[in-house]
This record gives C-alpha cells, structure tokens and sequence, in this order.
C-alpha cells in the first residue's frame, strides 16, 4: 500500500498539474509538489523499513503485472530518489522556472520521481523496461524547455541526444529482456535471478547479457556511449542536473545488477572484462576531459563518467565486495554529484555562464557557504577518506585487484592499477577547480551567496555526503543480505 | 465423314448463308421501303423487280477506288471492316434454325452470340479513330455509347428468357419456349427489339451515321469494298438479330411440320422481324442522342428489370 | 479435359506483358491496359484450374466472376480519377505523381467539356 | 467434335473472306490517288486543328454506368440456370435485393444529372 | 458451368449475427444512398444514418471479440463433407473490425457535413458517408473472410471507395493524390489476383486453410507455385499496407485529401490491408524461408525508409503519410516470425497505431480547418502552426502529444511502448537478432520524428507564426476527439483493453 502511495501522489499530482491546474502560481505548484514529493518520501521510509510487496495483474496477455516491491538493492536508491526528490523540488522554490509554466515544471519534477522510484520498485523485467522508459520525456522536457535559456539550439541538440541514445540504449536493453524472458519462460525479476540463467546456453546468454549491458550501458554511462551526458548536464536546469545524474544514471546501473549480472551470471561474465575495460577507459578519460574542460559543469558531468566507472569496474568484477562497493558508489555519486550540481548550478545563474577562463570573484571571499560546499563536493568526489566517494572506489578498486575466479585476473589487477591512476587525476582537476574557482583574493564581481532553500539542499547533502563518509556501515548492511543472495557465497 | 470435312462444310454454309440472307434482307429493304414511301425502288437489275440490284451494287463496289486518307492509321483504318464483319459471322453460326440444323451447337450459345456481336462496335470504334477525321471520332464515340448503353436492356432481356427456360442454349431455350411466352415475355420481347435496333444503329437510332449532323459517322473516310464491308455488317446484323429473336420470342423452329421444315420457320420468323425493322426505319424519325440515352436507361432498363422480376416469380412458382 | 500446359503457358505470357506494360508505361491509361493483362492472365488460369477439375466447389469458375467484376469496378474508378486528373491537369502522365516531384500540374488544356468530366465525378 | 472447331473455323472463314475480298478489289480496281483525294474529309473545308477537338467526355458516362451495371447481369446468367432448382424464393429475394441495389445506383446516377445531355 | 449438386441436403449455414459487422455498415451505405435519393437535403440525417450503421456494426463486432481463440463464430459453412467455412469471427478478426468500423465512426464525425468551411466535396456528405460505409464493411468483411472469393471482394470493397474519396475534394493536389493511390490499387489488384489464381493452381482449394496449404508445401513442385503465390499477394497487400518499396502512392494521397479521408486511409484501409495479410498468414504457419525473409526485409526496409523521409516533412500530413510506411514495417515486423503468435502481435501493433494516428488526423483537422489570426495562410499544414499548442489549447495540445508519443512509443504514450514490445516478442523470440536490430535503430529515429514535432507543441505560443484562434471546436469534431482521445487514454492506462481484445 505504502508502495502505491508513493508512486500515485507524485503521478497523481503531476497529471493534475498538468491538465487541471496549468494556471497555478509558482508558490502554489512549488507547494503541492512539496507535499507530494514529502508524501513519497514518507511512503517510500516506510516501504523500506517494512518492505511490503503489491502484486497486481495489468497486462494479461503479456504477462506484465505490477510486481513491486523493495530489497537491498533497491532500497538505498529509493531512499536517494525520494530525498532528491524532495530536494529538488524545495531547491526550486526561489528559482522560478524558465521556458515554460511552472506547473509544468514540477510536473515534470514529479514524474521523473515517479519512474525512478517505479524503476527501483519493479519486480517483473518488462515493468521494469517501461518504468525505466517513463522517465525519458519529462527529462527531455526539463531539459529542452527549461534549460540553459542562452541558448535554444543547445537545449534542442542536448535534449535530443539525451532522449535519442537513452531511447537506444532502452530498446536495445528491451530486446534484452525479451529475449530472456522467451528463454527463462518467466518474467519475474525473482524467479530469474535464482533460476540464475539454468537451462539457458551460454552463447544464448552471453548473446543476451550483452545486448542488456549495452543497452544499460548507455544510460549508465559507458565510456564511449557517454556523448550524452556532457551535453545534457550543461544544458538542463539545476533540478533537472541533479535528478540526472543522482537518479537517472544510477536506474543504468541498477539494471546491470538487477538484469544481466542477476539473471544471466554466466552471459554477464563474459562480457564483464570488456565492461570492466570501458569503466577503467572511462575513469581516465573522464579525469583527462575534466583536466582541460573549460565549462564549470561539464566539468563536473565528465567526472561523474569517471565515477561511474568505478561503479561499473565494481560491478564487473564478479565478487560481493565488488558489488557492494559499486552499490555504495553509485549511492555516493548519487549524493555527491547532487550536491555539486546544485553548487554548480547555482553558480552558473549566478555567473551567468560556468566558463573557467573568466576571471571571477573568489568564492572563498563573496561567497562562503557555496564555496565550502564545493569544495565537500569535489573532496568526496576525488575519494578522500572520510567522505562518501572514498568507500566505493577504494572498495571497487580492491575487488577489481581481486576479482571472482571466472574472470582474468591479470587484466582485473591492470585495470585496477589504471582506476587508482584515475584518481590521482581526480585529485589533479579537484584542485584545479578549486584553484580557479574557490581560491583567490578577487571579490569583483559580487555574487550572492546561498540562501534559504538552496542552502537547506545543500546543507542536507553536505551531511549526507559526511554520514556515508563517516559511517558506511548501515548503507553497507542494508546492501549486503541482497548482494549475498545474487553472487552466493562468493568473497 | 472426317471431321475435318465436316467442319469445313460447316463453315462454308454459315458463310454462304451469311452471303445470301442480308443480299435478301436488302432487297426487301429495299422494295419494302419503296411501296410504303409510295414509289417502286430498283427495278431494272436483274429484270424481274430489280433483283440483283444488290449484286450489282456489290460488284460496283469492288470496282471502286479504295481510298486511305494520308492521316489515317493505315493498318487499323485497313481492317476495322473485317472487325465490324466477321463478328456477326461468328453469331450467326450459333444460331440454330432447328434442332439439326445448327453450324456450332454451343452450350452457352445465348450468352455467345450476344458477346459475339458486342465485338462489331469495335470495328465502329477502329474506324472512327483510325481516319483522323473529326466526324468520324464523334460517330464512332456515339455509336460506341449507343450500343453500351442498349447492351444493357438487351442482356437483361435475354436474361429474363434465360431464366424462363432455365438455359443458357438457343436450342434449350426455343425447346422449352411455349405460346405463354407471348405474353409474359412480352415486355422484354420489346425491349429486346428496341435495344437491337439500336444496337444496329438502325433508324429511328442512327445518330452515329447520322449524315446530317456528322457527314456519315466513322465510315466517312470509306469508300469502295471497305465501305460495302461495313454496310454488310448492318445487313447481316439485321439477319442475327432478328433469327435470335426469332429463337428466343418465337419458338423458333415450332410450327406445323417442324421436325421436317423446322429451319423454315425459324427463317420465316426472323425475316417477319427483318421487316418490323425495315418498317421501324420507315416509321420513325431520328432520335436525338439525349432522347435515346434517356430511353436506354430510364426505360428499356427498368422495364427490363421489371421483366426480369416477372419472370423470376414465374418461374419460382411454377417450378 | 483440356491439356493445361497451353493456358499456363499462355497466362505466363500475358502476365508478362502485362508486368512490361506496367512497368515500362507512365501513363495511366496504358498503366490500366497493362493491368488487364495481367488479370485475364490470372482469369485464365482460374478457368483452366476449372476445367481441370483440379478445384473444389467449381472455385475456379466463381473466382473468375468475381474477378471481372471487380475489374470493372476498378475500371470504373479508374476512368473517373484518369478524366478527373486530365481535365484538372491536361495530362495523365504518372511520372508526376511521383514523390520529389513539386511539379504544380498544368493547367487544363481546355479541350475537354469540363461541365461533362464534372458531372462523371460529382 | 467440339462446336468451338467449328466457330474457329468459320472466323477463319470469315477472314478468308476478308482477305479475298480485298484481294479482288486490289485485281478489280483503280488506283489513283492524289493529295486532294487522301485529304481528311471536312465537309468541303479544309482541316483544321486536332481531331480532339469535338471529343465529348460526356460519352464515358455511359460507359461507367453500362460498366457498373452490365457487369452485373454476369451473375443473373448463372442464377438463371439453378433459380428453379432448390434454391426457390429466397434466391429470388436475395437477387431482388442484388437488383434493387443496383437500381439505387441508377436512381442516384439519374438524379446527380448523369443521364441529362445537357 | 456452375451446376447444382442436388444429392446435399442442406445449403450453406448462414448466420446475421455474425455477419453483421460486414452487412449493417454495407446497408447503411445502401440506405444512406436512398436516403440521399428521397430527401437529398436533409444532409445531417444521411450522416446519422451512418454514425447508427456504424455504431451497430460495432456493437455486432463485440461477440466475436470475446470469443475464446480456438472457438470463432463461424457462419456461410458448407455442407458436411467439405465443412469449410467461409467466414470466420475470432477474437482477432473481430478485434481488428472493431479498429476498422470505430475508426470509420470517428473519420464520419470528423468529417460531418457542415463543420468544414474550407471544403466543398463533390457529390455532398451522401457520397462522402456511403463510400465510407462501404469501404468499412469491406475492411470489416476481409478480417473474418477465409474464402478466395469473398476474400478477395472485401478487399476491394475496402479499397475502391478509398480512391473515390481521396478524388471527391476535386482539386489538382487530390486528383494527384488518388492517381497515386489508384495505380496503386490497380497493380496491387493485379498482384493479388494473380496470387490468387496461383494459390488454387497449387492447392486447388479456393480457402486460406494450413491445411491444404500444407499439402502443397509438400510437394516441390506445387511448393514453388504457392511460394510464389504468397509472394503475389504479399506483395500486392503490401501496396495496400504502404509497406516499402510498394508505398510510393502513400504520401501523394494523404497530402492529396482532405484530413478525415487522410485520417481513413491511414486507419481503416490500414485495418483492412492488414486483415487481409493475417488471414493469408495464418494459412502460411510453415511456408518457411521465402516468406520470413520476405516480411523480415519488407518490416526493416519500411520502417527506415518510413522514418527518415518522415524526419525531414514539414507538412503534418505528409509527415503522419510516412509515419504510417513506418509504422507499417513495424506492424509486419512480427509476422517474420510466421508462428501463432505473430498474427496477435501484429494486430496488437495495428490497433494501437490506429488509435494514435486517429487522435493525430483529427487534431490536425481541426487545427487546419481553424482560421487564424495574422493571415496565416498554410492552414496547419506546416509543423510552425503547431508552435505552442499545448498551451494555447491544452486539449487539442494534450490530445496531439499523447498521440505523437504512442506513435513514438515513449511513455506516458504506454500503449505505443506496449505494441512495441509486443511487436519486438516474436521476433526476438525466433532470435532474428538482426531485425530486432534494425527495429531497435528504428524506435531511435521514430522518437526523433515525432519529438521533432512534440517539441513544436512544446514551444511558447509567442514564437508561432500566427496563433490559431481556436474559439470552438465543431461539437463532432470534438466528438471525435474525445472519442480517439479517451481510446488512446484508457488503452494507455489499461493496454489490457486492447490487447485483451486479441485473444
């Protein structure tokens, strides 16, 4: 019921907004969003903590029910997503959106919300397929209408590179399950994952398992289907950033546990090394593109390609350290690269642009308490220890040291040399960021400091990323029953 | 007898009666025409009533001057006589003048010579296109409407008899005709009449030639034997229709001493008929061409459908 | 019983020509010619399966029934767009109607009784 | 034998006519032909234009309805044979209704000025 | 000749009910024609009588959508030794005369005498209604038909109206427009009778049966007639299907009629072509290679060659025209699969794409048929004139958008998503991972076509051309709306609804 609740008030006010209640002001659409996303996030505490299930029919003569429930997989995405989106919707209280109504705005806000959190809750594979493609139109409205209003060709190229590679990248994942599903005779994510892809052979599963990564990969992203990302970052409005990379990004990896690693073990562990040679690609040559990258916030979308490739290097790796540290990541960059957007983009309204080259005050001096968050921001990111980006790459680095025994080791141990380079480059542009950005003596010209809203947001993920950095342990606990039932008795 | 003698004696009879009866159908015209216009027609060739005058007339022909208009398509403008010919040929081999008395006793033969004479408006239509000549186009586009719009009628019509004998045979068909049939086919009889006039192109409906209007329709161009080819045509279209009538209205072959003289009869029917066409020539005006299309579809065709109908309900409740 | 290789042969033929005919013509009218040969070639051997007695329920025989009637329906329609097409553009030409051409049409040649051609198609 | 030999027959015949009969006329008579006489014949005065010229769309009317409604009479011929088998008054309705409807076609050709000359 | 066999007893079976979805609309054209003869003015009255005919056709399709799959409404059985019946109403015969008559009722309402003021059609709103009618008795005819003959009536009973009314607006642009669509027809005719023919040369059975079918396969040499009997019917419904390379006359007629005749083109004639293609199919389960390769190849080059021609149409018209070559491919897409199954699926796929495409023709009409402010003078049939409709007319908007996304099959437009997987089943299932391939490409470009045109929607009013001064919309225009509109909702919340239909 709880699960429900939390899926049909945000649907629910989102419609609403958009047929009934297009004419409302700001304060008023800002408000029901609120309540609505606070609903959800009551809702989605409490389907963690008692973790009910709904099993309802929908589509008969395909199979497709409304299958939902929570686990441990899924339960730290779900908390993220309801927290962001709360976030993200107080975040736009003092922002008034651009481009379009604001009823539509939060709509868009809420519907997102609502397919990710109908993503992470989806038992059955083809639910989970139209979940996942639910959230791709209100995204490319966030971003086509309201973003970056400089600049409407960059908007459309953006928008539509974001929606034309994930739509790919979906339907190629949908030809994925459908294969799976004709070959396992069931489409229940549970029943899949401890048929463990029995009775299927292994050309067939390596067949499928890499049609699911690469379709997972693009939304991930995979070093060289990332061409999306940057674009969309730069362009879409801070909120849409946010949910972008907090929670669209982590629905891709979530889909390489839930689907391909879960149901076709076999499949997945031959495609895992290239998997695992694009994450470590990508580690480094997220960190080489952040090093001479002049935008602020394609900066900090081309790290977030490097992040995930820690995710996705632990992943491949086939051990439940594996996993777990790429479960704790892709939680850590949720968090983190929620934080730095909203810094981020709140500099880039305030600058104006987000280009490096331009001489600008010293965040240190006009602006404090935006310059400390960004600097939590880009120290978690670059994996110090006690913050929260540390414990998924440290612990991802170390499983691909040690990977599980079907995989080559030799290249596991090379690709882990290479993602530990990569965080040295981490550290390179973390401080040449903040070089240029935080530190300095200039105070012209003057730019307001984080208030109100904006500052609740940010303090509240500056906490969240202190907390994961400080005590792993619950995140960990609440992950590791469920990585232990899908990669059995594994190290 | 081998076969192929017999086909051959066949074929032969079919041609030399389709050589004589329209010369005889002519000549009555002819005479027939002239005592009713209160004069005497030819009555010099041959002496007796000027009974070759015909043959005269076609050997006349054949000495002419055959003339092929430099705009002419020369090869269609050539042969479209043999096209408005042969056609009426075919039909009248189908025809039986008794039951013995038959060239090609065809199963369907009702539905084959109705489609056999259908073909001699393309050799009209030849003509028309062929000479390059306006009045010829135009002839050959009325006559080609005239003879669609009466094929209708004329097929329901035949239809309607069809249905009456259940047969598709002329044999079948005279064989099962009784005197009833005088009166409760009286209807289509007419309209079969009507529509074969018209489909012949004969006054009152000889809009197609009409040489006042349109010089002489398609033919305008012809002259000599071509031209003598298409007035056969007319002629020995007189002869089919009028034996088909003879067969489908008429009985045929009954009559007194018909196992003997059967073909007589029949003969003697259709040439009564080849007079009531000679005589509607006479009678009537020319139609305009409105006035005949208005004919064809609002009258002939309903009535023949009304026909039809009767017809029907006989024959279902008397089976 | 007929021997069938003949009528095969020959609807081959007339399916060929007819194909040719279709193919190689850009003109409406002889489009439609083109496409009567092929359905008397397949008439043909409807008949010839008929008269075979290779067929049940006489199918042959019917199909070729319902086959010229529907080509007549179709000549029927055919004849009214060609004359609808012609008045309005002086040509039946089909390469004009073919995609990438922004060809406008031209303009009626007047030579035919537009009254009458609206009559055939009100 | 069947009858269809004989019909060959006699269109070969009929043909063989044709062509005799143009053979005597070639044997039989005069050829002179000058411009004057190949010219098409316009009443005595020269030709002028296209023979397009006159050409009146009005006769396809005809040839539409005799389409739409001689095609038609294809099926009383084969419901004529059986009508008086065992098919009896209900075959008579359903070709009632066949015609009937074919009769509407009329009526609406008739009042849409189809069979109107002018 | 045709002889009667007096030693059976009994004639065929014959049943009204089921035929009904065929004979109600057949006589409503027939009565809408007597009822024009009698009072020619009374114009609302001949298009009532039409909307009832069709409403009953509908109501009449219902039984034999919700009979089992293995247990069709038969009806025209012939006596006992052959047992073959000639019509046949399973659920998806029944569901797809549902999709071919309701997409009549909404293109009749749209199409409703007097709510057009651009339009003056020739012949009146009778002509227009009865040739409707006819086409969609047709169209419902040839989904239950199992016989040659009444197949192949149906067909063309489907498709000869259809020229006549793409010819009716009487213009330079319809006159090209039904040229197209009529030489089209001829050559598809053509084909179909001649694959007919060879289809009874090599079985000697005048039904679409498996079984006789199967005896031909067989044998060699009657396998190679049927093969290439299937390849002539195929190929000719594939003219009918607007299926690549044979669709070249789609775009030439949809920009040629008027939108509601558009609008049926794209949906009942669609029905129609693809009824007869099933029926054909389901009598082909095990022809093998020939005829997979020929649906994979017809569903990959289709869809392609739909797409990127629709990616660069300005005209809504034209870009809907080769939005539906696209669609088409997707439609016959899992027929390459040739198993029991496919023939669902790609019913499943037709109805929802008719759905959609219904709820697009009839915004676009009406936003053409809007006048304007500031002169505009393209009448909507440029993509600009839709610059912000979604928030100028948040209904016409909301109905357009949710259509282009069903057609694009993104969500909240489920029941586009749901016909893709359903598609995308059978065909991954038989592991022709090529095709699913070249589908997958497909769905990328067919989002970008029809967001392209979202994104118009999308846009500020302000930076239209001239914004449409929609006051009020014809009330059977809005009918016609609220009707495609609500299928299109309630099938995107329930896809069941529609999908359930198919057994």
């Amino acid at each position: 019921m709880v699960i429900l609740v939390s899926l049909v008030v945000p649907a629910a006010v989102a419609v609403w907004l958009l047929t009934g209640g297009r004419g409302v002001s700001h304060r008023s659409a800002n408000r029901l969003a609120t309540a609505a996303s606070v609903v959800a996030l009551a809702a989605v505490v409490i389907a963690v903590v008692v973790r009910p299930t709904v099993d309802r029919g929908w589509v008969p003569s395909l199979g497709l029910r409304w299958e939902l429930a929570v686990d441990g997989i899924s339960a730290p995405l779900l908390l993220l997503t309801a927290v962001l989106g709360v976030g993200v919707v107080l975040h736009t209280l003092d922002r008034p959106p651009q481009g379009g109504t604001t009823a539509a705005f939060h709509a868009c806000l809420l519907l997102v919300e609502f397919g990710a959190l109908a993503t992470f809750y989806a038992r059955d594979a083809v639910l989970f397929f139209v979940a996942f493609e639910l959230v791709l139109v209100p995204m490319w409205v966030l971003i086509t209408r309201f973003g970056d209003a400089h600049d409407p060709a960059a908007r459309a190229d953006a928008g539509g590179r974001f929606i034309l590679y994930t739509a790919f990248g979906s339907t190629l994942m949908l030809v994925g399950i459908l294969a799976l599903v004709t070959k396992a005779g069931t489409s229940d994510l549970d029943v899949l994952a401890q048929g463990g892809g029995h009775g299927i052979s292994v050309g067939t599963q390596t067949l499928v398992a890499a049609l699911l990564v690469a379709g997972l990969a693009v939304k991930v992203p995979v070093f060289p289907l990332h061409t999306w990302l940057p674009p969309a970052h730069t362009t879409a409005p801070t909120a849409g950033s946010v949910l972008l990379a907090a929670v669209l990004l982590k629905m891709g990896t979530y889909g390489l546990v839930r689907l391909p690693l879960a149901s076709l073990p076999e499949g997945f562990s031959r495609v895992a090394p290239v998997l695992a040679v694009l994450g470590a690609v990508g580690i480094i040559w997220g960190g080489l593109a952040c090093l001479v990258e002049r935008d602020l916030k394609r900066l900090i979308a081309y790290s977030s390609v490097a992040h995930m490739g820690f995710v996705v290097l632990g992943l491949s790796s086939g051990t439940r350290t594996g996993l777990q540290a790429a479960l704790f990541a892709n939680v850590a960059h949720g968090v983190i690269s929620a934080l730095l957007f909203v810094v981020v983009g709140g500099l880039k309204e305030r600058w104006g642009d987000a280009d490096l080259q331009t001489a600008r005050a010293a965040l240190r001096e006009v602006s404090p308490r935006l310059g400390f968050a960004l600097i939590v921001g880009l120290a978690a990111s670059l994996g110090l220890p006690g913050l929260a980006g540390f414990w998924g790459e440290f612990l991802s680095v170390y499983a691909a040291w040690s990977p599980a025994d079907d995989r080559p080791q030799g290249l596991f141990r090379a690709l882990a040399v290479v993602a530990a380079l990569g965080t040295v480059l981490a550290g390179a542009y973390a401080l040449r960021v903040a070089r240029t950005v935080w530190a300095g003596e200039r105070t012209t010209p003057f730019i307001e400091d984080s208030r109100a809203s904006e500052w609740g947001v940010i303090a509240v993920l500056v906490l969240g990323v202190l907390l994961l950095g400080i005590a792993p342990g619950p995140l960990l606990a609440m992950t590791g029953r469920a990585v232990s039932t899908i990669i059995g008795a594994a190290p | 007898m081998s076969d192929a003698v017999e086909v051959t004696l066949r074929a032969v009879g079919v041609l030399a009666a389709f050589l004589v009866l329209p010369l005889l159908v002519g000549q009555t015209e002819h005479k027939v025409m002239a005592h009713m216009q209160g004069r005497l027609g030819p009555m010099y060739a041959g002496g007796f009533h000027g009974w070759a005058q015909l043959v005269a007339d076609g050997v006349k022909f054949v000495q002419k001057e055959d003339i092929t208009p430099a705009a002419a398509d020369r090869r269609i403008f050539r042969f479209a006589p043999a096209v408005a010919l042969v056609p009426y040929l075919v039909a009248l081999a189908a025809i039986p003048l008794s039951p013995d008395v038959v060239a090609a006793d065809l199963p369907a033969s009702a539905v084959f010579v109705l489609a056999a004479t259908a073909v001699g408006i393309l050799g009209t239509l030849m003509a028309g296109w062929a000479s390059a000549n306006k009045y010829s186009l135009l002839g050959a586009m009325r006559a080609a409407a005239q003879l669609l719009s009466y094929e209708l009628p004329m097929v329901l019509a035949v239809a309607s008899v069809c249905l009456a004998a259940g047969s598709l045979s002329l044999s079948g068909i005279a064989a099962a005709w009784s005197p009833w049939w005088l009166v409760f086919q009286l209807p289509g009889a007419v309209v079969f009449l009507v529509a074969a006039v018209a489909e012949l192109q004969r006054p009152p409906f000889d809009m197609p030639v009409a040489d006042s209007e349109i010089v002489f329709g398609a033919y305008t161009e012809y002259t000599g034997l071509r031209f003598a080819f298409f007035l056969l045509g007319e002629y020995a279209g007189i002869v089919v229709m009028s034996l088909l009538f003879a067969v489908l209205y008429l009985g045929g072959w009954r009559g007194l001493f018909s196992d003997q003289l059967g073909w007589l009869w029949t003969l003697l029917k259709g040439f009564c008929i080849a007079v009531v066409v000679i005589w509607l020539r006479v009678a009537w005006p020319r139609l305009r061409e409105d006035q005949l299309q208005r004919l064809a579809w609002l009258v002939l065709v309903p009535l023949a459908l009304a026909q039809l109908a009767i017809t029907g309900v006989w024959v279902v409740t008397t089976a | 019983m007929i021997h069938l290789a003949g009528p095969y042969l020959l609807a081959a033929l007339l399916a060929g020509l007819g194909a040719y005919g279709v193919l190689a013509r850009r003109n409406a009218v002889l489009v439609l010619i083109g496409v009567e040969l092929i359905l008397n070639a397949a008439t043909l051997l409807l008949v010839s399966v008929a008269s075979a007695g290779a067929d049940r329920w006489a199918a042959g025989n019917v199909l070729t029934l319902f086959v010229i009637t529907i080509a007549a329906a179709e000549v029927v329609v055919a004849l009214a767009v060609v004359l609808a097409v012609y008045r309005l553009r002086g040509d039946v030409d089909l390469a004009d109607s073919l995609p990438g051409d922004a060809g406008t049409g031209m303009p009626p040649k007047g030579t035919v009784d537009d009254r009458a051609t609206s009559e055939v198609i009100r | 034998m069947s009858p269809y030999v004989v019909i060959a027959a006699v269109v070969a015949v009929g043909l063989l006519l044709f062509v005799a009969a143009m053979g005597a006329r070639a044997l039989l008579a005069p050829r002179a032909p000058t411009r004057a006489k190949l010219t098409t014949y316009e009443s005595g005065v020269d030709p002028v234009g296209r023979d397009w010229a006159q050409t009146q769309v009005r006769y396809f009317v005809y040839a539409f309805l005799y389409v739409i409604f001689a095609v038609d009479a294809v099926y009383l011929f084969p419901w004529a044979l059986v009508v008086r088998g065992r098919l009896g008054a209900v075959s008579l309705l359903e070709i009632a209704v066949f015609i009937g409807i074919l009769l509407v076609g009329l009526v609406h050709a008739a009042r849409r000025g189809l069979l109107r000359w002018l | 000749m045709i002889a009667p066999t007096a030693a059976s007893t009994s004639l065929v079976t014959f049943d009204w009910l089921v035929l009904g979805p065929v004979v109600v609309p057949a006589l409503g054209a027939v009565a809408v024609l007597v009822a024009d003869v009698l009072a020619p003015r009374l114009v609302r009255v001949h298009a009532t009588v039409g909307l009832l005919a069709l409403a009953a056709g509908l109501a009449l399709a219902m039984p034999g959508a919700l009979r089992a799959g293995d247990a069709p409404l038969r009806t025209l059985c012939l006596p006992a030794p052959d047992g073959a019946c000639l019509f046949e109403a399973g659920p998806l015969a029944s569901a797809l005369q549902l999709g071919a008559i309701g997409s009549a009722l909404v293109v009749l309402l749209l199409s409703w005498p007097g709510t057009d003021p651009r339009e003056h059609l020739r012949g009146g709103p009778a002509v227009l209604v009865s040739l409707v009618l006819a086409a969609t008795a047709g169209a419902a005819g040839v989904a239950a038909a199992h016989d040659l003959g009444s197949w192949l009536v149906c067909l063309e009973l489907a498709t000869l109206p259809a020229i006549a009314l793409v010819a009716l607006r009487g213009d330079v642009h319809a006159g090209r427009g039904a040229l197209a669509l009529l030489t089209t027809s001829l050559v598809s005719f053509a084909m179909v009778v001649l694959g007919a023919a060879l289809w009874l040369v090599s079985t000697g059975e005048a039904v679409f049966a498996p079984g006789a079918a199967a005896d031909a396969l067989a044998h060699p040499q009657r396998r190679v007639v049927l093969l290439l009997a299937a390849l002539l019917l195929l190929a000719g419904l594939g003219f009918k299907l607007s299926l690549a390379p044979f669709h070249v006359w789609t775009p030439q007629a949809y920009a040629g009629s008027t939108e509601p005749v558009a609008a049926f083109l794209a949906a009942t004639s669609k029905v129609a072509a693809l009824a007869a293609l099933l029926v054909l199919v389901k009598a082909l389960v095990g022809a093998g290679a020939p005829v997979i390769v020929a649906f994979g190849l017809l569903a990959a080059v289709s869809m392609t060659l739909g797409n990127v021609l629709a990616l660069v149409q300005d005209d809504p018209v034209r870009l809907l025209a080769w939005s539906t070559v696209a669609q088409a491919g997707w439609v016959v897409l899992p027929l390459s699969a040739l198993d029991g199954r496919a023939a669902a699926a790609s019913g499943g796929y037709l109805l929802a794409y008719v759905v959609a495409t219904l709820v697009a023709f009839v915004v676009v009409h009406v936003v053409t048929s809007t006048p304007r402010l500031g002169g505009a003078v393209d009448h909507g049939r440029t993509l600009t004139a839709y610059t912000g409709l979604l928030r100028a007319h948040p209904l016409l908007g909301g109905a357009l958008g949710l259509a282009l996304l069903s057609l694009a099959g993104l969500p909240p437009g489920v029941i586009g998503l749901i016909a893709k997987v359903v598609a995308l089943r059978p065909v991954v299932g038989q592991g022709q991972w090529v095709l699913a391939v070249v589908a997958v490409l497909n769905a990328v470009i067919g989002v970008a076509v029809y967001l392209r045109w979202f994104a118009v929607l999308l846009r500020d009013p302000q930076e239209g051309p001239a914004q449409p001064v929609l006051r009020t919309i014809p009330r059977p225009a809005l009918a016609a709306l609220v009707l495609a509109g609500l299928a299109l909702v309630a099938t995107s919340v329930m896809p069941q609804l529609l999908l359930g239909l198919l057994g």
